[in-house]
């Protein structure tokens, strides 16, 4: 199913990835390919290790075997921080913002990163002024001009995620990866939310971890089942939810 | 529905406060012995403010809660716990100290009649496999098997489960409202919150729309047939 | 920034020009050695503050700084001849020095096990101190000389040194509120609020974690140097824990994560000691008992809960809510951080 | 038999090793209740220094005043000093539980420092006298062992293992780890945690108040005796791991002994060879040695 | 004339810590008697008396001295707890030339090497205390010692004296542990003192330090190889702490004991009816001796001004309950004679303080150290 032949068209790669946590093996031998301007989707039973693999792609674990290649370095042996330097940003599966800031502050903390002097303790936090205007645009994006000022934990969830979403964007990622985005989303945040998935999406690369069918069926171009750590399946949303395998062992009976 | 008998779960006039501000803004409802109830509604609306308040970890509440006609003002959580009631919460508090299998016989048995430890496996044998791995290092849809199995074994008549299904795969799912039938079948109650409508559907008896801390809406299985597309409406399905 | 009170530019003003005119009338008033003391100990304990208040790590070690920072000024002045500028300058350096040095053992851990590493790195050093010839031991350095400034201003005089210590002391609260008030500033406060979220977008928690234990342990180094030309001696009590604990003390009196909190609690705790001075036994009971009200009814401090009432007054006047002065919210063990644990921290 | 071992004589090996051990087990027995506490509680309980000078002190009155001799001591005092620990967290320490875990550090803080000056205004800071309650000893002809001292060792060890049979090997024992992350959960299962909090920081309160009974015949009864031993119990727990029990025992004693071979072998870091491993403990395992990175 | 109308004399000492026993509250309480015993007044001005609890911290007790100074117009500091504190009061006292009576603290530097004009020293210093106590040791054939000393300036000097001594005597130091001030569990020095073979373990510190040593020594029966335990000073306070049961046999000197004379035990009663019945020290008495000095000598000299009133002190024989016309030399040393003093045993002692048996007196030019020896600058040669 691997095709090492075109591995340059390929942001991320994985060769024999294996997580073991004391005997027990999460994630066995997983090589992914990961093609530049797709949505991919890692899908899978509960605890088939789909967030252990993220965690393993951001080093946040460190793998027990196997390498990671981002854009063909490999950063296998890589440090959190350095992974989202180079590119590729994660969210996480619990909303992830800065709740103690405003909303516009949240983002400008990305967009600073970016472009450094974040060490800068003796300059005056109005240097950071030159960002707002880049920050209200991706604010803008996602709808959340109007709340700029709020302060990040008043936020309602869906536009907890949005912001988290604005945040990374903010960073130009290269390569996103979403855990369980709609997770938890009342059905009225549903839609939007994987619009603007869809949207971000655009002239990036999106790796995302879904259970909901409908979502990954609509925005995903690959989809890669993972079962007990080891991947099922590959293929589209066709190939992948017509293999009886991956039925029986995660769809299920009901929903054809 | 027949009214003579005392409700398991009584639920009126109920506001409810985060300090100041207030979640629950007044709301009524039953539950009667052996009946599936679900909870429905937006983000925010107060479904998971309207559990608390029932197994008593809301401190600032008020109106009138009773349990098989015992009302519960003022009551501990430990004590009405001991009616007979068991919370599986939203955030699935698994206990990171202890190992899968302490995480499920942790809630003392209240009450005979509850699943033994060798139904509950059969019933997610994932757990089993993962039976002596620390709570949380279970993967999320794990945590929350666990966190609904864990009150199985209590024997408690009245189960509140809070969101059961999310970060579930379609098969556990499945596997779940199976399970929910089971425990109808010996006799349990249950008061459910859902956005999982689908999964709503099926499971349950009756089933009521929260809106800002109020019931807005309150319809049974026929209506649900009868009034498709009202009820889309309603919930933006 | 979310210490920033809410209350108009124009209060800020009348305030400060309060304070300089106060700062430079006091001598007059009170005994300039006592001013100078209190001084000190508000640096430290805003030094402290700049840890608790806005990284959230609560050091319990911060008299290991201010300590070694007054025996290497001492030593630097008595024995090699130093000036005095120079040798509190010095001073500082080696207290950020073992800033560095120790907050890289124990910024690798948050909440309460970085308290317990700080307060036994500085009970390292305390020993250190206590068996060490240069230190003079019990005996401490003493007849340290308080020499002239750059070889010209004599600070012997107390209310000349006073204006040297009061300059330098202004200084270093400016540079404190620059620090929390700069674009290193802003990722210390996100990195307080989630540090997940910040190294996944690619901030080293670790580098910015250090620099500002670094950065406080200096001044804390540069408030110990200080106060051993004042009172021209160095001693094991300055890098006791129970000053440690006494830093602390007026950061919560006064209020953390507020910019003068610490400087009303200095005044509240030197104060209260020196009324009592002589009766050491009291000086314990009622800093315990101030402790204990602090603690059980106004968590806030008192420039805290000001602040908070201010907050209010405004919020009512329909300014919108800007301001919290809450309490630190350091990593904790609830439901929430048990839930996010295994996403955020494998 | 050589009389020396390594250049030093065994005779002072033998001697340190002991002084070790007899200082071992009051690390071990204080760090143990701080250990429960902090694990059950996530409170660093200051005050624990404090409440095992109490424990002395209340052993001291019992002879004093009323004539009750040492064995009455051992079972009266830790019961009363565990009282004062439950009243301590009926009325102040349980409205600290929902607010971050530096306000009860600062609490208890506040705590030691009042009970310590009140018992120096009291009884001033020179200590009081305990008589030996088992004269004798074991006469070597390596060294003299007092009976007392030997005695001291057992009784702590068979503590320890005591304790942390309840903890981790009771059912008592889960529900109280299960409280600890989050207690309220745990009351919606019929638990009745409050209760059980209270009666855990009653326990470790005891187990401090039961090292001052012990400590009091071989050191004075003295107000200084806590704040003294606290800071390297608190190193002490560092190393084992913060609310790690096994970890309490282990480094308790470990570094008990490791303690009085330094004081053959190098005497003047006697008073710092406790930090340094710290010191080395973190910078290896940072966590310490059997605590978990949670 | 009297300075501000009122003559403020500063009384520090621990009054709280280890050393509390020696001087503390008791000193205070000597110091008040003192001047009620003067009247309360010297030429019509008022007597205030000030005290400081000094924890045996060098920067508290200098701070507070600096402050008395500076603002609190006190014109002479009595006392002293320990030695590291009274140097840098020391240097204080001369810059702003005020007396200094120093009674509780005893290393020898502050009449030698550190001296000051203004200074003395009303009773024993490092040098005198071991000078007896050396000799008594070797006259018994004891060759070898090993000391067990408190970690700070009074411990080292009385090490340092004391090495020299047993060295002159042609004794061997054959080693030494340092502990800190304020220990309480002394059994790894004692048991490497008992490893270290040598015939006598002296221990070289005080207060609450010296009797739980002394109280571990016997626990662990240091002395079963035939070595001795020794002391070189100690105050009465210690003997009460340990018990004639540890205590007996030890050679002390003292400059003072309650039960020596008539005018001792006279005193002494007074002192011990407003002290709970606790017996006083010879700190205790040397406070009062020095304070009574000091109100005579600013009565004669008519001026509080340090330098007369020190001038005044130096021209005028001490004369009290505790010392007949004893002279005071150039340097400050208080020179009165000074009484070896051997512990009863239980079964020899008759009543509640009767602790020791007293010999002949040494005459001040025997045991305190000559002038030409101390090294103070001031002291023409
Ligand atoms: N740190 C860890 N220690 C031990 N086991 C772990 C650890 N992290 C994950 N696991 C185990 O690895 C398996 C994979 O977990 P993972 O979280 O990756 O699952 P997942 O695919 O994300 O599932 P879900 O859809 O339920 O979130 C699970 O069985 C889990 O129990
Ligand atoms: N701990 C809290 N403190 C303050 N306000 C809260 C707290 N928990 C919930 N709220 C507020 O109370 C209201 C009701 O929340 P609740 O959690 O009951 O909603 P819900 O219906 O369960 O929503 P969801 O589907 O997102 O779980 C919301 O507006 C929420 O912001
Ligand atoms: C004999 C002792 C009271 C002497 C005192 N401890 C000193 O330091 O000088
Ligand atoms: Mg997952
Ligand atoms: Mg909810």
């Amino acid at each position: 199913m691997t095709n090492p032949a075109r591995a340059s068209d390929c942001i991320l790669r994985t060769e024999g990835l294996s997580k073991e946590f004391l005997g027990f093996h999460a994630v066995k031998n997983v090589s992914l390919n990961i093609r530049r301007h797709s949505i991919h989707a890692l899908i899978g039973p509960n605890g088939a290790g789909k967030t252990t693999c993220f965690n393993l792609l951001t080093t946040f674990i460190p793998a027990s075997a196997g390498r990671i290649y981002y854009n063909e370095h490999d950063i296998t042996k890589s440090d959190p921080a350095s992974v989202a330097i180079g590119g590729m940003v994660r969210s996480f599966q619990i909303s992830a913002v800065f709740g103690q800031m405003s909303v516009l502050d949240n983002v400008r903390v990305a967009l600073q990163r970016k472009a450094g002097g974040t060490f800068a303790f003796w300059r005056s936090a109005r240097v950071l002024e030159r960002y707002t205007g880049r920050a209200r645009e991706l604010l803008a994006a996602v709808n959340l001009e109007p709340y700029a000022n709020f302060s990040a934990a008043d936020l309602s969830y869906g536009r907890k995620r949005a912001l988290e979403l604005a945040t990374t964007l903010a960073l130009e990622p290269e390569l996103i990866l979403l855990d369980e985005p709609i997770a938890g989303l009342g059905h009225e945040d549903i839609g939007p939310v994987t619009r603007l998935i869809a949207q971000v999406a655009k002239d990036r690369t999106v790796l995302m971890v879904e259970h909901n069918m409908k979502v990954v069926a609509e925005l995903c171009d690959r989809i890669t089942v993972l079962q007990a750590g080891e991947v099922l399946a590959e293929g589209s949303y066709e190939e992948v939810s017509n293999d009886a395998r991956v039925r029986a062992a995660y769809v299920g009976g009901a929903h054809a | 529905m027949p009214e003579q008998n005392v409700p398991c779960l009584e639920v009126r006039g109920l506001t409810g406060f985060y300090g100041e501000t207030q979640a629950l803004h007044g709301i009524d409802f039953v539950v009667q012995p052996g009946e599936a109830v679900c909870l429905l509604g937006r983000n925010g609306a107060g479904k998971t403010t309207t559990l608390r308040a029932v197994v008593g970890l809301l401190a600032k509440r008020r109106g009138h809660i009773a349990i098989d006609g015992r009302p519960t003002q003022g009551m501990a959580p430990e004590d009405i716990a001991r009616l007979g009631v068991a919370y599986c919460p939203e955030e699935r508090g698994i206990f990171a100290s202890l190992d899968v299998e302490e995480n499920l016989l942790l809630p003392p048995v209240l009450m005979p009649g509850g699943m033994t430890i060798d139904e509950i496996y059969m019933l997610f044998p994932n757990l089993k496999l993962r039976r002596k791995s620390p709570g949380t290092r279970l993967s999320g849809g794990e945590q929350q098997m666990l966190a609904i199995a864990r009150i199985l074994r209590t024997g408690a008549k009245l189960l509140l489960l809070d969101e059961p299904t999310e970060g579930l795969a379609p098969v556990i799912i499945e596997e779940i409202g199976e399970a929910i039938g089971i425990l109808r079948q010996r006799g349990f109650t249950i008061l459910m919150v859902e956005q999982n409508f689908r999964f709503a559907s099926g499971v349950g008896d009756r089933f009521y729309v929260i809106e800002e801390g109020r019931v807005a809406e309150h319809f049974d299985r026929q209506t649900l047939a009868s009034d498709h597309a009202r009820i889309e409406a309603l919930l933006g399905v | 920034m979310t210490a920033t009170p809410s209350f108009s530019e124009r209060h800020w003003a009348a305030l400060l020009v309060a304070g300089a005119l106060a700062l430079v009338l006091a001598p007059f008033v009170a005994y300039p050695v006592f001013l100078m003391k209190l001084m000190c100990f508000a640096l430290l304990a805003a030094s402290l503050n700049l840890m608790v208040g806005y990284v959230g790590l609560l050091s319990f070690g911060h008299a290991m700084f201010f300590g070694s920072a007054g025996y290497a000024t001492a030593h630097a002045v008595k024995v090699w001849g130093f000036d005095p500028a120079l040798g509190v300058l010095f001073g500082a350096a080696v207290a950020a020095a073992i800033g560095a040095t120790t907050g890289a053992l124990a910024i690798r851990r948050a909440g309460i096990a970085f308290s317990m590493i700080t307060l036994a790195c500085a009970q390292l050093v305390y020993f250190i101190a206590l068996r060490s010839p240069f230190t003079g031991g019990e005996d401490g350095i003493q007849n340290v000389p308080r020499g002239k400034l750059l070889g010209l201003l004599s600070l012997q005089d107390n209310l000349t040194l006073y204006y040297v210590v009061m300059v330098t002391v202004v200084a270093a609260f400016w540079l404190i509120w620059r620090v929390v008030h700069s674009p290193f500033g802003q990722v210390l406060t996100a990195i307080r609020d989630n540090e997940p979220r910040a190294i996944s977008l690619g901030y080293r928690v670790n580098r910015y974690k250090l620099l500002a234990f670094t950065l406080s342990a200096a001044l804390a180094g540069l408030a110990g140097g200080m106060k051993s030309i004042v009172f021209q001696i160095a001693t094991l009590t300055d890098v006791s824990w129970v000053t440690s604990g006494e830093a602390l003390l007026m950061g919560i009196v006064g209020g953390l994560q507020t910019m003068f909190g610490p400087v009303v609690g200095a005044m509240v705790v030197v104060t209260m000691a020196n009324e009592l001075s002589g009766f050491a036994e009291a000086v314990l009971i009622v800093q315990g008992a101030v402790f204990v009200v602090v603690v059980m009814l106004f968590r806030r401090g008192i420039v805290g809960e000001i602040n908070a009432f201010l907050a209010r007054r405004t919020r009512l006047g329909n300014t919108p809510p800007e301001v919290s002065s809450t309490p630190p919210r350091a990593p904790r063990a609830g439901p929430a951080a048990s839930a996010t644990a295994r996403e955020g921290t494998p | 038999m050589p009389d020396t071992l390594f250049g030093f004589p065994l005779a002072a090996i033998a001697g340190q090793v002991l002084v070790g051990m007899i200082n071992g087990s009051l690390y071990s027995l204080m760090s143990l209740g701080l250990a429960i506490i902090f694990g059950l509680l996530r409170v660093v309980n200051f005050a624990h220094g404090a409440q095992y000078m109490l424990g002395a002190f209340v052993a001291w009155g019992l002879l004093e005043y009323l004539g009750l001799n040492y064995w009455w001591a051992l079972v009266l005092a830790p019961l009363l000093v565990g009282l004062s620990g439950v009243a301590l967290e009926r009325t102040l320490l349980r409205r600290l539980y929902h607010v971050d875990h530096v306000y009860a550090l600062l609490l208890t803080f506040g705590f030691a420092l009042i009970l310590e000056g009140v018992f120096r205004y009291k009884f001033g800071a020179t200590g009081q006298p305990y008589p030996n309650p088992i004269a004798g000893g074991l006469d070597t002809p390596m060294a003299f062992f007092p009976w007392y001292r030997l005695w001291v060792i057992a009784a702590s060890m068979g503590m320890c293992i005591l304790t942390w049979f309840v903890i981790e090997r009771t059912k008592l024992g889960s529900y109280l780890r299960a409280a600890t992350e989050n207690p309220n959960l745990v009351r919606t299962f019929g638990v009745r945690v409050p209760r059980m909090l209270m009666l855990t920081y009653g326990l470790g309160v005891a187990l401090a108040g039961f090292s001052g009974v012990m400590a009091a015949p071989i050191y004075q009864v003295n107000p200084l005796m806590g704040s003294q031993l606290i800071i390297v119990v608190f190193a002490v727990v560092v190393i084992g791991g913060m609310g790690s029990i096994m970890g309490a025992i282990v480094a308790g004693f470990g570094l008990g002994v490791i303690e009085g071979i330094t004081k053959l072998v190098y005497p003047d870091g006697a008073g710092m060879v406790v930090f340094v491993v710290m010191l080395i403990v973190l910078a290896v395992r940072p966590q310490g040695l059997f605590g978990s990175l949670r | 004339q009297i300075s501000d109308d009122m003559v403020r004399i500063g009384l520090m000492g621990d009054l709280s810590g280890p050393y509390s026993g020696n001087g503390g509250p008791g000193s205070v309480l000597a110091a008040k008697m003192a001047i009620e015993d003067f009247g309360g007044k010297v030429n019509g001005k008022p007597v205030e008396l000030l005290t400081l609890d000094d924890q045996n911290k060098p920067d508290v007790g200098l701070n507070a001295a600096r402050k008395w100074l500076e603002t609190d117009k006190v014109d002479a500091i009595v006392g002293g707890s320990a030695s590291s504190i009274a140097l840098g009061v020391q240097t204080l006292m001369k810059e702003k030339q005020k007396p200094y009576l120093i009674a509780g603290t005893v290393t020898s530097d502050l009449t030698g090497k550190a001296c000051s004009p203004m200074a003395f020293q009303f009773l024993v210093d490092t040098y005198s205390l071991p000078k007896a106590g050396v000799q008594t040791l070797i006259d018994k054939g004891i060759k070898t010692f090993f000391f067990v000393t408190v970690d700070y300036a009074f411990g080292t000097a009385l090490q340092t004296e004391a090495t020299r001594f047993i060295e002159q005597a042609g004794g061997k130091v054959v080693g030494s542990v340092k502990h800190p001030l304020g220990t309480t569990d002394f059994s790894s020095y004692l048991l490497q003192a008992q490893a270290s073979g040598a015939k006598a373990i002296v221990i070289l510190n005080a207060g609450l330090d010296l009797s739980n040593s002394l109280k571990q020594a016997a626990e662990f029966h240091i002395t079963k190889g035939g070595q001795s335990v020794s002391v070189f000073g100690m105050t009465i306070n210690s003997v009460a702490a340990m018990g004639l049961e540890t205590a007996q046999g030890l050679n002390i000197t003292v400059p003072f004991y309650w039960d020596r004379d008539e005018a001792s035990r006279a005193w002494s009663k007074r002192f011990m009816e407003r002290n709970n019945g606790v017996v006083p020290t010879y700190i205790m008495a040397g406070v009062y001796s020095a304070v009574t000095h000091y109100l005579k000598s600013v009565q004669a000299a008519g001026t509080d001004a340090g330098p007369a009133v020190v001038a005044k002190m130096k021209a005028t024989p001490v004369n009290d309950f505790m010392s007949k016309d004893v002279k005071i030399r150039e340097d400050g040393q208080v020179m009165r004679p000074v009484y070896p003093v051997e512990v009863k045993t239980p079964a020899q002692s008759k009543g509640k303080y009767d602790f020791y048996t007293i010999g002949t007196a040494i005459p001040a030019e025997k045991i305190f150290r000559p002038l030409s020896e101390g090294g103070c600058d001031f002291v023409k040669k």
